[in-house]
């Protein structure tokens, strides 16, 4: 199968992650879809790998995950404090800062 | 079979590795009760320990685990800001109320960790270990910008900067890839030459790649119009933390910024040096105007440094070696000056019941001259006036530039520091020209986000002798700036 | 001692004698002040003398020296030194000049005696005196503009020198302006000179100019009118005269020296001077002469009319200053100066005499409030009516030679040059009723409530002086004359300097009687002997003629002025309202001031507001505060997409990767 | 001996500040007159025959970027720095004699103040130029803002100062900007240097030339401050203490002439001789509106503000006259005006202190019990309105004569702010030393302190007027050089050929074609008249 359907797939799973974020006010939702933007990255990680042949794509896909997964743990982790002090779970409540 | 022991240079990798168990150890402290007092000291250690390494392997370039990371004199002089800065972040949280609340040993691990990325960062010359390092620089951060978890403001910084940050690695991370399928390979040295090959020259692909990379870095650098998380999380963030973003987190970026951009994408500079000109220039119009009206100081200092990363910008759009040395001295510089700003802003936002509102430092030159007079040498370099490292580092940008043929960006820079005076200015007119602010104002209220005021932090010998030393620096470099300018050509001759 | 070197001793002295006096304001008694200030000015006389002694000891043709003390200011080319030149004419000023301030500072003397600011009176005096003779002496014309310009400020200094009234601080400062603008010309000419021929030296620009210009060509001639500026504003000719008749706010002293005796005829001085140069511009000659004519018979007019005393004889000054530049300008040199000397003379003697009245009425200027000081002072009134008959060129006194020796001169050039023969006759007419008209009111008649003090107690005690002007009351602290002040006549140096004057005034003339003695015209002579025009000389039966002529005009003039104010009293009632127009045109003194005030001062004061009130702050400050306000917009702009929505912050990431990938993909294709 | 000049302001401030409140003032003071007795020294060893600099210094600073610490004294500057050290004393002294707060502070400011001044003079590398000239702005900022008065109808004095900053360094930033551009273009690829004398060696290309001299234009014009730039003026004026503002508007003004004289010229010939109607026109603005606001003003320090403006704009046509008549002018006008100026703030100072007002409508009759301070005022004022028989007159004939030969229309223009800044200049001190005696108003003799501080100055005054040409034989050589660069004039004509060659003077008017004329080839920089 052709490999440019897997960088289509990638970039579309990549748009939706980027428009969830724009659209979805609750902070866990926004942390998976910036999970599904960094999958796309992998996705196309590993699509090229396969297209040019080496296997560097796959390392580097296999460390993203780690690294995707830590950043889960301390979204999770901040979502609880501010769930603690008893604050909106709600990032457009979140506007202490601006200006 | 017979089994070849890989050969590693242990030497080069002594930094990293000094840091890493220096990490480890001050985690174990936040385990052993009696221990706990000792974790900042064991950080200074262990910083000081990294950096003699890294002044150790100066001048002797090196390729570690097979190219992996290259330690050479730009990594090192930047690494050596970063730990610099973390130094100072760690005398300035002496005291600091979010500290005690994630818990010294946690707290000053991260720090540690985040330096950790930093001088991986500094080194990286593949995409992998490029990816890695930012992440491992910036999760740490994250959370130490909520450390204060009784103030909501806090919080709201560190799940903003979580949401944005994470935002743009994937950018990053998506440019990454598509860089990787244009050429083939991580390595920068292999991007180089995979991507100046016939036919993908020019590719769509590539060249989109480049922009979702520039765009990643551009957006830990604060450069605008990726800025937009800095000044909420300079102000939400404990000001220690905030010191060490704005120098470090920057330093450490535009060294990979330069880096990848010089190295792996060189072939291309035709295309991104107008590119990266214009965002140079949007931000140092941005951040300049952005803060005229700002009456946070750490906001102030925030858009403040947004303008100066489009002026720092301005050495890598050049895409020569003067550039980078102007870069690498203006980075310099401009750590000094940021941390004696710092230094005085956490004292006086502990002293005083006005955060770190501008009231806080009004009439500052009777009260407490030994603050600030650093403040104010501080805000005058960051003026770029003469006699300070800020101005040698304009010159230096300028003359850089204008070899370059970007003379309308060295306008542009004229422009804006003729602006910044403005609000720089304003602070000192503060201190020297208003009388001391009365006593204590409605605002302190006993509202749980207060943090106790600490009434002599002004006089705390671990805050007033970083602000004057760095000021000293500021003014010895504006003055014989000789030696930081032969520092900045060795970083800037790794490159070319 | 060489001549030069004498020279500079009479510019010493002055100068000595005005800083002495200045430092000493405190340590000298007021006494000594006045003796110095005298002294210095005989000192200086003297020297004069000697000086002329020592030139008339050289062979005719050889009787100029120049001599420098140091470079003042050479560089780049120009090259001016701190040079004098002596020759016949500027001896002869010396002496002219020297000779009348001994005289006035004697006069002053006395009749400052009373006054506050006594020391300051007479440290200016000197420094006026000093200035004078620098002016004279000046080797060069950047030195001739220095004196120039120190008179001018010598002139503001002691006309606003009762420096609370108003109106004198108001006189002085229009003194001063118009003088600056004389300045203004003087150095225009010295540049052009300059770029013309290289040097600003007497010596070298009187040989080269006939070499380099040819007659008539425009350089000279804009040269000619750039000094006529100067002369004119000096010397208070039309149209920037307006300054002289307010200069009388000064104290009369002042007056008599500076606005009748020596300062106001620089003018004619530097016309004589520059003789060689007018000769080669004839054009501008013609018109400083014409300009001159208009003087003498507007002025003449003016003084018909005028009620002021010294106003009145102020303006007598500008008509027969009106004389002497006609005469220096048709040709007629010495003719020229010798006016110059005699009008010195009698005009000086006359605001003596009219100073006493003066002094007698408080202050009160007004003649139609005086008569009677015949009787009440016969010593001042002898010595106006000596200074009188010589105004009115009355026959064999001073002027009757004098002026009519211009007028023969006139003749005697013929054509065009007629006009001023008949006019300045014209103008004798007027010279001898006006002058007469004032006699007549003053001295004869029933007594004025002062006079008749005068005679019963001899000594007048007034009220407080008011400024007749302003209505203000006059501040006697910082010296104007108060209460005690007492008549003055009655102190002796002052009887002397009037008498002296009073002879000179009569006899003065006889120096120089047509065919007798030609005295001036042989010592001037080697002077202007370059000049073409001092071949044509009248012959001695003309110009006795033309004495005769100007000697029934004169008895004509004063048998008038007698009918007018004493036979029939009420005729000059009568004439005014028969020709009112005419009256209140001279009475106005033509609208010269409003003509001005019109022309120059309002538009020049109203542009300043609008300057300072509109452009400033529109266009200038706009300037500024537009910037900051477009600075300021940019930052509420910014600012206001910081909304603290972090969903926006991506968007704004998120459409700042797009535009850039927008910019590669465009780039790329 | 030339670095010693430079740092011993510097050196006494720093040490100042560790000294009790009441030495701080004396220790300044005495600081400053060192200053001044090792500039009277350097002008006593300068040889005015000498070609080119004299008591250089030629360190590399930041070889780096090609940045010298290079420092020279030549007829151009010698004078200046006197004048520097002289009003420095002056001021000093007067505000020494006035209680301060803060004084240790205050006078570190000063001196501060009088080195970046004297460096901006003695700076022979560009850079280091650009660098001095930036550096003065920092210490008055503190000056005007901390020690200054706030009206109550109008801006605070840090506001007001705020925008004096930030209005001249516009022009001094992109100087900079110009400043390196020209160094990069010259050395094109080669060896940068900064070296004023190198690069007016070889000028860089007219197109580079024009863009950079209005840069360098902007800042100096700004410094003056010329017509329409002068914004910043009105408010910084009333803002600042009258003792600062006294060296402030006597010294720095000039900065910015100076800056024409060393840098446009020599290193920008071609792009001078283009824009020399443009400047000239500014410069007759200047002279023309400063002289109207000056008459119109009813506040005492903006009058002599105003007239600042004008004399500048003199000292500009002087300047841009582009002979060596006008720049000898130019020159020894500077000295004139700075030594004018100051004094006429500090008599401002004491007038304002003896009617508690600086309103000129509320003052008068001053004069009656202060007959010294009048006479000195009096001299002042006369030397102000450029009376001949002052320094200030050889100075304005000397500029004017310069542009009368090259461009007589502009001449006849400026003249005529001469008969303006008579009035003016009188105007002031009439409605203060004489009429009637206002209301409020102490008619005190003025202090011995304040006598000390003035008397010097005037003595100054008159013995320039006395002896200008100590002066202008000093300077006209360097002068000669720096005009010669654009093939100016370097002088007068010789007496006889004076009407050979040349053009009729309507030719002249118009474009410059006069400015080369009658002279021996204008790259020989040749000693005035004597030359020929």
């Amino acid at each position: 199968m052709n490999v440019e359907w897997y960088v289509v797939l990638s970039s579309l799973l990549f748009a939706i992650g980027a428009t969830g974020i724009l659209i979805r006010r609750s902070p866990v939702v926004i942390l998976l879809c910036l999970e599904l933007m960094l999958n796309a990255g992998n996705l196309a990680l590993v699509a090229f790998s396969r297209m040019v042949g080496n296997q560097q794509g796959q390392v580097f896909a296999i460390v993203v995950m780690v690294v995707a997964a830590c950043e889960v743990v301390i979204g999770l982790g901040l979502i609880v404090a501010i769930f603690r002090r008893r604050l909106p779970l709600d990032v457009d409540e979140l506007t202490e800062l601006r200006g | 079979m017979n089994f070849h022991a890989p050969s590693i240079d242990y030497g080069a990798l002594s930094p990293v590795l000094a840091l890493t168990v220096g990490l480890c150890v001050v985690l174990l402290t936040a385990v052993f009760k009696p221990l706990r007092r000792t974790a900042p000291f064991l950080s200074l250690l262990t910083l000081g320990a990294a950096a003699g390494l890294l002044i150790w392997q100066w001048n002797d370039p090196t390729e570690l685990i097979s190219g992996a990371l290259r330690l050479d004199d730009l990594a090192i002089s930047i690494s050596l800001i970063a730990i610099l800065t973390a130094a100072f972040a760690v005398l300035f949280s002496l005291g600091e109320p979010a500290v005690e609340q994630v818990g010294s040993g946690e707290y000053h691990a991260l720090l540690l960790g985040s330096v950790l990325g930093m001088t991986l960062l500094a080194q990286a010359t593949d995409l992998v270990t490029f990816f890695v390092a930012i992440e491992t620089l910036s999760i740490p951060l994250y959370i130490l910008c909520a450390a204060n978890l009784r103030r909501e403001r806090s919080l709201e910084s560190g799940l903003k900067y979580l949401i944005v940050g994470s935002l743009g690695s994937a950018t990053l991370l998506y440019g990454m890839a598509l860089l990787y399928g244009g050429s083939g390979s991580t390595g920068f040295a292999g991007i180089a030459a995979g991507i100046s090959r016939e036919g993908v020259l020019g590719d769509p692909l590539v060249l989109i790649g480049i922009g979702m990379t520039a765009v990643g870095l551009a957006f830990k650098t604060s450069v605008a119009p990726f800025h937009q998380w800095t000044p909420d999380v300079y102000e939400g963030a404990p000001t220690p933390i905030t010191a060490f973003m704005a120098v470090a987190t920057k330093a450490a970026a535009f060294a990979v910024f330069v880096r990848f951009f010089d190295v792996a994408l060189a072939s291309q500079a035709n295309d991104w040096q107008p590119a990266l000109a214009v965002l140079a220039a949007i931000s140092i119009v941005v951040g300049n105007v952005g803060a005229l009206g700002q009456d946070s100081l750490k906001r102030l200092l925030g858009y403040s440094g947004i303008a100066q990363a489009g002026y720092i910008l301005g050495g890598l759009v050049v895409a020569s070696e003067a550039g980078v040395e102007a870069l690498v001295f203006y980075l310099a510089g401009y750590a000094f000056m940021n941390l004696a700003a710092f230094a005085v802003v956490v004292a006086r936002e502990r002293e005083t019941p006005y955060g770190d509102d501008i009231a806080a430092v009004r009439g500052l030159g009777a009260e407490r001259p030994w603050l600030a007079w650093p403040l104010t040498i501080s805000m005058l370099g960051l003026a770029g006036l003469p006699a300070t490292v800020g101005f040698i580092g304009k010159l230096y940008l300028i003359e850089a530039l204008v070899e370059g043929d970007y003379t309308w960006l060295a306008v542009f820079i004229a422009i804006g520091t003729m602006i910044s005076l403005a609000y720089y200015l304003r602070v000192v007119a503060a201190m020297w020209m208003r009388p001391g602010a009365e006593a204590v104002p409605a605002i302190a209220g006993a509202s749980p986000e207060a943090d106790p005021i600490d009434a002599v932090a002004g006089r705390r010998l671990y805050l007033v002798i970083p602000a004057l030393l760095a000021a000293a620096v500021t003014i010895f470099f504006g003055v014989i700036p000789q030696p930081l300018v032969e520092l900045a050509q060795h970083a800037g001759s790794s490159l070319f | 001692m060489s001549a030069t070197a004498w020279a500079w001793l009479v510019l010493l002295f002055p100068l000595l004698g005005s800083i002495a006096i200045g430092l000493g304001f405190r340590a000298l008694p007021a006494k000594a002040a006045g003796a110095i200030g005298t002294a210095t000015i005989a000192a200086a006389f003297l020297c004069g003398v000697a000086m002329l002694v020592n030139l008339l000891g050289d062979s005719p043709d050889a009787r100029h020296h120049a001599s420098s003390l140091w470079d003042y200011a050479s560089a780049a080319g120009l090259d001016i030194k701190l040079g004098i030149y002596v020759d016949p004419l500027s001896t002869f000023m010396v002496l002219v000049v020297t000779g009348v301030s001994a005289l006035i500072h004697l006069y002053s003397f006395g009749y400052m005696q009373s006054d506050e600011g006594y020391h300051r009176f007479f440290s200016y005096l000197n420094f006026f005196v000093f200035s004078m003779l620098l002016l004279v002496l000046a080797g060069n014309f950047v030195l001739l503009t220095v004196g120039w310009a120190f008179v001018g400020f010598a002139s503001y200094a002691l006309i606003s020198f009762w420096y609370r009234r108003t109106t004198a601080t108001k006189a002085g400062m229009k003194a001063f302006v118009i003088n600056v603008i004389g300045d203004i010309g003087l150095v225009l000419a010295a540049f052009l000179i300059f770029r013309e021929l290289g040097s600003f030296d007497y010596g070298t620009v009187f040989e080269t100019a006939p070499k380099v210009f040819s007659v008539n060509e425009w350089t000279v001639t804009a040269i000619c009118l750039l000094l006529l500026v100067g002369a004119f504003a000096k010397s208070a000719q039309l149209p920037l005269h307006t300054w002289l008749p307010d200069a009388m706010e000064g104290p009369t002293p002042v007056s008599s020296l500076i606005h009748a005796a020596t300062m106001v005829t620089a003018g004619v001085y530097l016309i004589a001077r520059t003789h060689t140069l007018f000769v080669l511009a004839p054009t501008a000659a013609d018109i400083a002469a014409f300009t001159g004519l208009a003087t003498l018979l507007v002025a003449g007019t003016i003084a018909l009319v005028m009620t002021d005393l010294k106003r009145a004889i102020a303006y007598s000054t500008m008509s027969q200053i009106g004389y002497m530049v006609v005469g220096v300008s048709i040709g007629a040199y010495s003719a020229g100066m010798f006016h110059l000397m005699t009008h010195a003379f009698f005009k000086a003697l006359l605001f003596m005499a009219a100073g006493s009245i003066i002094a007698a009425m408080a202050n009160e200027q007004n003649i139609d409030k005086m008569s009677g000081f015949g009787r009440a002072m016969r010593f001042t009134s002898i010595a106006m009516l000596c200074g009188g008959l010589a105004l009115a060129a009355f026959p064999f006194t001073s002027g009757f030679f004098s002026k009519d020796e211009i007028l023969a001169y006139a003749t005697a050039r013929g054509g065009m040059y007629l006009i001023f023969t008949v006019l300045g006759y014209v103008g004798a007419l007027l010279t001898a009723i006006y002058t007469f008209r004032l006699i007549f009111r003053v001295l004869p008649g029933k007594p004025c409530p002062e006079a008749q003090e005068l005679i019963d107690s001899g000594h007048v005690h007034h009220a407080h002086p008011f400024n007749p002007a302003t209505g203000e009351e006059e501040d006697t602290e910082v010296g104007f004359p108060g209460a005690e002040h007492h008549v003055a006549e009655q102190s002796a140096p002052m009887r002397i300097a009037m008498a002296v004057l009073a002879f000179l005034a009569l006899f003065g003339g006889l120096v120089q009687v047509p065919g007798v003695d030609e005295t001036i015209t042989k010592f001037l002579d080697p002077v202007f002997a370059d000049s073409p025009l001092s071949e044509i000389v009248p012959s001695v039966g003309a110009s006795w003629a033309g004495l005769a002529i100007g000697a029934a005009i004169s008895l004509a003039g004063i048998g008038i002025a007698y009918w007018v104010y004493v036979l029939r009293p009420g005729t000059s009632a009568a004439l005014i309202r028969r020709l009112r127009p005419v009256h209140t045109l001279f009475a106005n003194k033509w609208y010269f001031d409003e003509a001005i005030d019109l022309l120059v001062v309002r538009p020049a004061l109203a542009v300043g507001r609008f300057a300072n009130r509109t452009f400033e702050r529109l266009v200038v400050d706009g300037l500024v505060s537009g910037t900051e306000d477009f600075v300021g917009a940019g930052g509420r702009v910014v600012r206001l997409v910081q909304n603290g929505f972090v969903r926006s912050y991506a968007l704004l990431l998120i459409v700042g990767f797009a535009g850039l990938a927008l910019y590669f993909l465009l780039s790329s294709s | 001996m030339i670095n010693s000049l430079l740092w011993t302001p510097l050196a006494f401030g720093l040490a100042g500040l560790f000294l009790p409140r009441r030495l701080a003032g004396w220790w300044a003071t005495l600081g400053a007159a060192v200053t001044l007795a090792i500039a009277i020294a350097l002008l006593a060893g300068f040889d005015s025959g000498a070609p080119g600099l004299q008591d250089t210094v030629d360190v590399s600073w930041i070889p780096g970027l090609g940045v010298d610490y290079s420092l020279g004294l030549d007829g151009l500057n010698v004078f200046l720095v006197l004048l520097t050290a002289v009003l420095w004393t002056a001021g000093t002294a007067f505000a020494a004699f006035r209680e301060q707060e803060r004084p240790q502070l205050f006078f570190l400011m000063m001196l501060l103040g009088e080195t970046a001044t004297l460096g901006a003079f003695v700076a022979q590398d560009l850079l280091l130029f650009v660098l001095f000239f930036d550096l003065m702005l920092v210490p008055f900022y503190f000056l005007f803002g901390a020690w200054g008065s706030d009206r109550e109808d109008g801006p605070t004095a840090s506001a007001a100062t705020l925008k004096m900053i930030v209005y001249t360094l516009i022009g001094s930033l992109l100087m900079l900007v110009g400043a390196i551009a020209t160094a990069i273009i010259a050395a094109d690829g080669g060896h940068v240097t900064f070296s004023i004398a190198e690069l007016a060696k070889h000028p860089i290309g007219e197109g580079s030339q024009r863009w950079i001299f209005w840069f360098f234009a902007a800042a100096f014009l700004v410094k003056m401050p010329a017509f329409l730039l002068h914004g910043w003026m009105p408010d910084a004026y009333r803002a600042a203490p009258l003792p600062v503002l006294a060296v402030f508007s006597g010294v720095l003004a000039k900065v910015g002439a100076y800056g024409f004289l060393r840098v446009v010229l020599p290193v920008f010939p071609d792009a001078t001789v283009e824009f020399q109607e443009v400047v000239l026109a500014i410069a007759l603005a200047s002279i023309l509106y400063g002289s109207v606001m000056a008459f119109t003003q009813t506040n005492v320090r903006l009058v002599a503000g105003y007239s600042s403006v004008a004399q500048l704009g003199f000292i500009t046509a002087g300047i841009f006259a582009l002979s060596s008549d006008g720049a000898d002018g130019a020159v020894l006008q500077m000295v004139n005006h700075g030594l004018v100026v100051a004094p006429l703030f500090v008599i401002v100072a004491i007038l304002a202190e003896r009617s508690g007002t600086e309103d000129l409508r509320e003052m008068g009759g001053m004069a009656m019990r202060a007959p010294v301070l009048a006479a000195l005022f009096l001299i002042v004022t006369l030397a102000t309105l450029a009376m001949p028989g002052s320094a200030n007159f050889v100075g304005e004939f000397y500029i004017l004569n310069g542009l009368f030969d090259s461009k007589i229309v502009f001449a006849i223009v400026a003249i005529s702010g001469v008969a303006m800044s008579a009035y003016y200049a009188l105007r002031l001190y009439q409605r203060t030393m004489h009429n009637r005696l206002a209301g409020g108003v102490a008619s005190r003799e003025i202090g011995w302190k304040d006598g000390v501080v003035l008397a010097p100055l005037v003595l100054c005054i008159l013995g320039l007027a006395l002896y200008p040409q100590l002066v202008l034989e000093r300077t006209d050589n360097s002068v000669a050089r720096s005009v010669a660069a654009i093939g100016g004039s370097s002088g007068g004509p010789p007496k006889t050929q004076a009407r050979v060659d040349r053009k009729s003077p309507l030719a002249c008017a118009g474009g410059d074609a006069c400015s080369v004329f009658w002279e021996a080839p204008p790259t020989t920089p040749s000693r005035s008249g004597s030359s020929q």
